[in-house]
């Protein structure tokens, strides 16, 4: 079988395995997970060897995979559907499959597979209880393989449309995946429900996926083409989408697109000022959360900007001011890293802590796209997937200890809360050390870590490129090591706060393999990045060859992806100091801040007395649900009632309605003498008429067959006979 | 040799007796027998240019076998059709099912 | 005039079909046109004339070996061995009174037997006597030999019609019944030779057995299941409901007496001797054997033989098994036969495609070892299927599971709950 | 006149004469067996066009099935119209008159335009063009998609005829 035959194949089965689960497997818990897991195994198998060939291939950059076959006729063009594999797509190739599989697998035990139903387990009312299983088990692996179908089909899409249709289906899911426990209610009523988030993670990526799709349409318009070969690697039609002026004024096209392409991203990706609904999307289980924020959909805004990058950056060179849409991302990307990590430091729920640092790090590899990193950006990307999903599902298995400790000490508190937990090295070894690997690899403990290599990287070219950028990143990756640590420290060190905490326990094997199977890579996705110029280890790296590319062969293979090559920044030792500074700062000022002097049960955060009302204002996020609740919620509502509502509808509109309708009654009413003679009348004679027109023309209407063809074959043949005679020129 | 208008006339022929029957029989089997000859010659239509404009080609006979498929669906449609109504109105004559007029 | 020592022995009739031209055109000086219409004519007269004579000797076979089966003499009276019975009984229905009864369709009534007859004889047309001789070689032949089959249903059916009897009307319901839904099966078992020699030819297909093996060994199943459906096509015992005469006195032919009721007693030992033709062609190599075709009168030898030996088994079975009943006859159509059948087809396909796949160099004996062995995985699994359907009716009837018992009665046989009933027991021994 | 005009001649009469009775005559057993006849002279019309899996073809779908479906639907019906009612309705001439314009007209038109000539074609055409419609029925290149639509089509008028005509319970 060709190799594009192959990549066309790679989105389906999860596709299949939903129709599958969701049609005939969805009695059987067995059967839907196995269904589950292995067409999604069948996928990874397909996408290992599509990357595998990809990476055997010389100069693969220019030689990739491709096919596409017309799909939509429009008018005068065709849209076409087709896969492509380039460098990037084949670096996601990757890392998505395995990401997904792991999840998948882990997703059995989390939702304790081989329990039986437990009474309290309602349909939707929140994670099962620790001796019961998930009532809705089958309809949750149909939604990850719909979820994972989407991302794949978004990853191998060779157009705009397609990786939007990938993209609106992973919006579906993840409203339908955020929503899973939509039975779930709390005691606080502030407190948001899983309802109430997935309504808010719809709407929120909604207001995105306008823009994006505006966008998508207007590119449409200008080069009637989607396809990504046609547009990215045309020089012809960059440039000429870089020179045309826009609708809006001192924009061309490719930066009023990129804007909007990019609005889209930032909903995906949960960018400021449409960061919101992220940490709300906690509220789903936590394989979704993992799914989410590592392998899928946060990481599909930053990889389809990394695909339009050249779009983005069409007019920029190296070294020359920044386009439009370059700047937006620099900007919103570096103030976004650091704005979340700020909020991450006051956080006391152990998954919202990861929700707030993966905006810090998405913010991280848009500013990175923004300054012209590109490859740098792409590196990021893989390594946060692992060890993000790392973390997400290390915080999982911690829970899951926990509500485990619930089950024996009946107590009643918020099994996420990490303030409840504590000590938790000894209860749960596994899950402790893979969590210490993700954890150092997120804050970047120098040179053995992922994290390190992806971050020094982005430092490096943000050094080069944007001080100012520079200095953001590093104040935020002085703040990831330190809220990484407090969050390890509360977590896993110390003496158990609570007596769940006391009881909890290891989880199965199908929680830990995944986690083991990702610290692995947590670790050493990161080496196939160090730069060659990295004094010493970068040439030993270099000089191991894996096939036609060296061992560390990042690099050179996702910057094939562009049509020019990047060139590789020179060693620069100020940056590479910073960001071991800032890594193992951040770690040790969090280690002596919480793990030094562990807390005790019922102790406050130690920040929260120095810090004062700035921990207030952390602690709730900035205010700013409240303020978009104000902004937009409450004014929208205030819009509808009174100006709407007062004004509009019952002053101008129902008084000028109540003014012409007295006016026509008065006049009506003057008028209606004359009218049953001159109006009344004449009509009904009309509808008589009418009447009788038609009860005599009734028996036409006999309700046979037969007479009906008569009359169809009557009237053919006088069709043909006047066609005739006008052929033959009797009848002009 | 036969030239291909003499097929086709005789096709138009066919085509046009089953018209016939299908246009003035009572019984509604035998309108379906007339929509038999009907079809008959529409295939005979189909082989005669099959023959005649592009032998070479297999287009033809492979219309003409789905036309065969199509014709087998009909009749077996519509013989149900006119079995269940002879089991319900205890009738077969076209004209007399009408119920749905005016 | 041609020379004889050019045909020899081996194609004597080869010869007579020669020389008869010769004569034709240079004695007679007749146009080349019309000398070959008079020897086609004179060919299908001779192989119309062999075909109408079997019967003659075959109604003895019958008769004798019946009689044999149910330890009787059987006819022994009219010359030696009672030999010659049948013109015995040609002439005393030659004398019987000619009855054409009451509002019976005159027209249709005496056509019937006459296309009943035809019917069958324009079966021997594409049958391959030898390698050299065929009546019409056609590309079709497998599918000629389905569609006359049609024509004698609807012989049977102008008669049953015609009549104006209820016995004869029913018998031809039930003969439409029967014919149509056994045609079926039987195309579908027809299509595995096809499949295997590649084409429809019935000289194709037998060519194909000389070159590689006979298809009763590469397809048991499907020449089991032809022959089966075939001797429900001809209505015999044990499928003989059209005239079963306990039931319906006599069936269609109820009416008939004297020489048109000989056609349609014509027309069935003519068929039954046809459809062993069949089975012996497509399945048994048919005229292939030792010096067949060096020597092609050896193939009709060979040919004569296999016939025979299939006959004996059609008059065999005919005396062994009791008539099956309506519902029966028609559940084990659908319900058996045809699955079967597909599945016989679908074997042999895959089967095929993986020889030629993997094993691209192997022999025919190689391709039948595998085809067999098909063949007999998918009667192996047929019969697992059954005997796991059989035993749980029978526990439902029993009564052995309360709860299971219904769920058997509705759908026995349907595979759906195998697996239910798989993991039924172990709650039972739990609790 | 050459010998295969006269042939296609005696055929053509045959058939139209057949065809005729089909839909004329009063009982309609006669006027089924006569369709079965004009059936059996298309299928010779096919032959003479060197169609013979188009012939055979027409023998088993057409006469072996659809014939036997229609007299057999003719037998369960013949109760209520007995051969001695009128077996023609009150607009038969104008239907008549509609078929012989539609004739006319046809034949007028297909009389007018010139139409080629039979092609001369080897005889491996004719005897390999059943192993192309073969191989054409079942070929990702061919027509294997309408082909498999027009089974599944046949599938479901089977299933749909069952349950129209079926005893509701």
């Amino acid at each position: 079988m060709q190799i594009q035959t192959l990549v066309w194949l790679i989105p389906f089965p999860p596709l299949l395995a939903f129709f599958l689960i969701w049609l005939f497997a969805n009695r059987s818990k067995a059967l839907s997970h196995t269904l589950a897991i292995v067409l999604m195994a069948v996928s990874w198998l397909i996408s290992l060897y599509v990357f595998l060939s990809a990476f055997a291939t010389e100069h693969f950059g220019k030689d990739v995979f491709a096919s596409s076959v017309p799909w939509l006729p429009t008018g005068g063009s065709t849209l076409n559907m087709g896969v492509l594999v380039d460098p990037l797509t084949a670096a996601m190739l990757f890392f998505v499959p395995l990401t997904c599989l792991l999840i998948f697998i882990y997703s059995v035990g989390y939702h304790n597979f081989g329990q039986r139903l437990d009474a309290h387990d309602v349909q939707g009312a929140g994670s099962p209880a620790h001796n019961g299983v998930e009532p809705m088990y089958s309809r949750f692996f149909a939604f990850l393989s719909l979820f994972a179908f989407g991302m794949l089909l978004l990853v191998v899409a060779d157009n705009l449309l397609m990786l939007f249709v990938g993209w609106e289906v992973m919006g579906l899911c993840s409203y339908l995946l955020i929503g899973f426990w939509h039975g779930r209610n709390y005691d606080d009523p502030k407190k948001i429900t899983p309802r109430q988030a997935a309504v808010k993670a719809f709407m929120t990526t909604r207001v995105g996926d306008v823009l994006m799709m505006l966008g998508i349409v207007y590119l449409y318009f200008q080069t009637g083409t989607l396809s990504f070969r046609e547009i990215l690697y045309n020089e012809e039609v960059l440039h000429h989408l870089a020179t045309t002026p826009s609708y809006v004024v001192g924009l061309s096209v490719a930066g009023l697109v990129g804007l909007l392409l990019f609005a889209g991203a930032v909903g995906k990706s949960a960018q400021f000022p449409l960061h919101v609904w992220l940490p709300d999307a906690m509220e789903g289980p936590t394989p979704v959360s993992a799914m989410i924020h590592a392998a899928t959909m946060v990481s599909a805004g930053v990889y389809a900007m990394a695909r339009m990058f050249p779009l983005l950056s069409a007019g920029w060179h190296e070294g020359g001011p920044l386009t439009p849409p370059m700047m937006a991302m620099g900007i919103i990307g570096s103030f976004t890293a650091l704005f979340a990590s700020t909020i991450a430091v006051s956080q006391r729920d152990v998954k919202k802590v990861l929700a707030y640092s993966t905006i810090s790090q998405l913010g991280y590899m848009i500013a990175a796209l923004g300054i012209g990193a590109y490859v740098a950006a792409a590196f990021h990307l893989i390594t946060h997937a692992f060890f993000k999903a790392l973390l997400f599902l290390g915080s999982g298995s911690v829970i899951h200890g926990v509500e485990h400790g619930m089950h024996h000490s009946h107590e009643h508190i918020d099994p996420q809360d990490m303030f409840n937990m504590g000590g938790l090295r000894k209860k749960m070894p596994v899950t402790f050390w893979t969590f210490l690997i993700g954890g150092f690899a997120l804050s970047g403990f120098p040179f053995i870590t992922a994290g390190f290599w992806s971050k020094d990287e982005i430092l490096a070219d943000a050094f080069a490129n944007g001080p100012l950028v520079f200095w953001v990143l590093a104040l935020s990756a002085l703040l990831t090591g330190f809220y990484t640590m407090r969050q390890i420290s509360l977590t896993f060190l110390g003496e158990p706060r609570t007596e769940s905490a006391e009881h909890a326990s290891e989880s199965p094997w199908t929680i830990t393999t995944p986690l083991v199977i990702l610290s692995f890579f947590a670790i050493v996705a990161g080496w196939v990045g160090i730069p060659a110029a990295f004094p010493g280890l970068g040439q030993f790296v270099s000089s191991i060859r894996l096939g036609v590319l060296p061992f560390n062969f990042f690099h050179e293979f996702v910057g094939g992806t562009l049509l020019e090559q990047p060139e590789a920044l020179p060693f620069d030792p100020f940056p590479l100091a910073a960001s071991i500074v800032v890594g193992l700062g951040g770690l040790t000022l969090g280690w002596l801040v919480y793990g030094w002097k562990p807390l005790k049960s019922g102790q406050a955060d130690p920040l929260a007395k120095p810090l004062g009302p700035i921990y207030t204002l952390l602690e709730n996020k900035y205010y700013f649900d409240e303020l978009y609740d104000f902004l937009f919620v409450r004014s929208t509502r205030w819009f509808s009632e009174v100006v709407v509502y007062q004004v509009m509808d019952k002053l101008i509109i129902d008084g000028v309605l109540h003014t012409v309708a007295r006016v026509a009654y008065a006049a009506g009413n003057f008028f209606k003498g004359a009218e049953k003679y001159t109006i009344n009348d004449p009509p009904d004679y009309l509808a008589k008429f009418t009447q009788w027109i038609g009860g005599s023309f009734r028996v036409i209407q006999t309700g046979r067959v037969q007479n009906y063809l008569l009359i169809v074959m009557l009237v053919a043949i006088a069709f043909g006979g006047v066609y005739y005679l006008m052929l033959s020129g009797w009848v002009k | 040799m036969v030239p291909l208008n003499w097929y086709l006339i005789l096709a138009a022929a066919l085509f046009c007796i089953g018209l016939f029957g299908v246009l003035a029989r009572r019984n509604a089997v035998a309108i379906l027998m007339g929509i038999e000859l009907m079809m008959n010659a529409v295939i005979i239509n189909l082989v005669a240019f099959w023959r005649y404009l592009q032998p070479t080609q297999i287009t033809g006979q492979v219309f003409a076998v789905i036309v065969f498929a199509v014709a087998a669906a009909e009749v077996s449609v519509g013989l149900a059709l006119i079995i269940s109504i002879y089991r319900r109105r205890n009738s077969v004559v076209a004209e007399e099912m009408n119920l749905m007029k005016w | 005039m041609p020379d004889f020592s050019k045909y020899g022995i081996g194609n004597i009739f080869i010869y007579f079909y020669e020389l008869l031209g010769w004569f034709l055109k240079s004695q007679l000086n007749l146009p080349a046109e019309l000398a070959g219409v008079i020897q086609t004519l004179v060919a299908i007269v001779t192989l119309g004339t062999f075909a109408l004579l079997i019967p003659i000797f075959t109604i003895w076979l019958e008769r004798k070996l019946a009689a044999r089966f149910q330890d009787r003499l059987g006819p022994n009276r009219a010359g030696p061995y009672g030999l010659l019975q049948s013109f015995a009984d040609v002439i005393k229905l030659l004398g019987k009174e000619d009855i054409t009864p009451t509002g019976a369709d005159k027209w249709v009534y005496n056509l019937a037997p006459l296309v009943g007859v035809v019917s069958v004889v324009t079966l021997w047309a594409v049958i391959p006597l030898a390698s050299t001789m065929v009546g019409a070689n056609i590309n079709v032949g497998v599918l000629y030999v389905v569609g006359i089959s049609g024509l004698g249903t609807i012989a049977i059916m102008m008669g049953g019609w015609s009549s104006n009897n209820k016995f004869a009307l029913l018998g031809a319901f039930r003969t439409a019944a029967q014919l149509v839904a056994y045609e079926v099966p039987m195309i579908i078992a027809l299509m595995v030779p096809v499949l295997l020699a590649g084409s429809m030819g019935m000289q194709d297909i037998v060519n194909a057995q000389a070159n590689s093996t006979w298809y009763i060994l590469m397809a048991p199943v499907a020449a089991l299941l032809f022959f089966i459906t075939s001797v429900a096509e001809i209505g015999r015992a044990p499928f003989d409901l059209l005239e079963a005469e306990s039931e319906i006195v006599a069936g269609f032919h109820i009416e008939y007496t004297g020489m048109k009721f000989g056609m349609w007693m014509l027309s069935e030992f003519l068929h039954a001797f046809t459809i062993a033709a069949l089975t012996a062609t497509l399945f048994l190599g048919g005229w292939h054997g030792p010096l067949s075709s060096e020597a092609p009168i050896l193939g009709i030898v060979y040919f004569l033989v296999k016939t025979f030996l299939a006959y004996f088994v059609v008059v065999w079975s005919r005396s062994t098994f009791p008539r099956i009943r309506v519902d029966h006859l028609l559940s084990l159509n659908w319900k058996f036969f045809t699955p079967l059948a597909l599945g016989a087809l679908v074997v042999t396909a895959v089967a095929q495609k993986l020889v030629d796949t993997y094993l691209p160099g192997a022999g025919d004996a190689m391709r039948t070892v595998a085809l067999f062995s098909a063949n007999v995985l998918l009667v192996w699994l047929v019969f697992e299927l059954i005997r796991r359907s059989a035993r749980q009716a029978r526990a439902g009837a029993e009564g052995g599971y309360e709860e299971q018992g219904e769920a058997h009665h509705e759908e026995a046989g349907h595979g759906g709950h195998e697996t239910q009933a798989e993991h039924s027991p172990a709650p039972a021994s739990a609790h | 006149m050459t010998v295969s005009q006269i042939l296609f001649l005696v055929v053509a009469a045959v058939m139209l004469i057949s065809a005729v009775l089909v839909v004329t005559l009063r009982n309609l057993i006669h006027a089924a067996l006569w369709l079965i006849a004009t059936l059996f002279f298309v299928a010779v019309l096919y032959v003479l066009l060197d169609a013979g899996f188009m012939a055979a073809a027409q023998v088993v779908l057409y006469i072996g099935a659809i014939a036997i479906l229609i007299i057999f639907a003719m037998m369960l019906t013949r109760r209520v119209m007995a051969d001695e009612t009128v077996q023609i309705n009150s607009q038969w001439w104008l239907g008549g008159l509609v078929a012989a314009a539609a004739f006319v007209a046809v034949a007028g038109l297909l009389n007018a335009s010139a139409w080629p000539g039979l092609p001369a074609v080897d005889d491996a055409t004719i005897t390999n063009s059943i192993k192309m419609l073969g191989t054409q029925l079942t070929s990702p290149d061919g027509f294997v998609i309408p082909f498999q639509i027009a089974s599944i089509l046949l599938t479901v008028a089977l299933v749909g005829a069952i349950a129209v005509a079926g005893e509701k319970k």
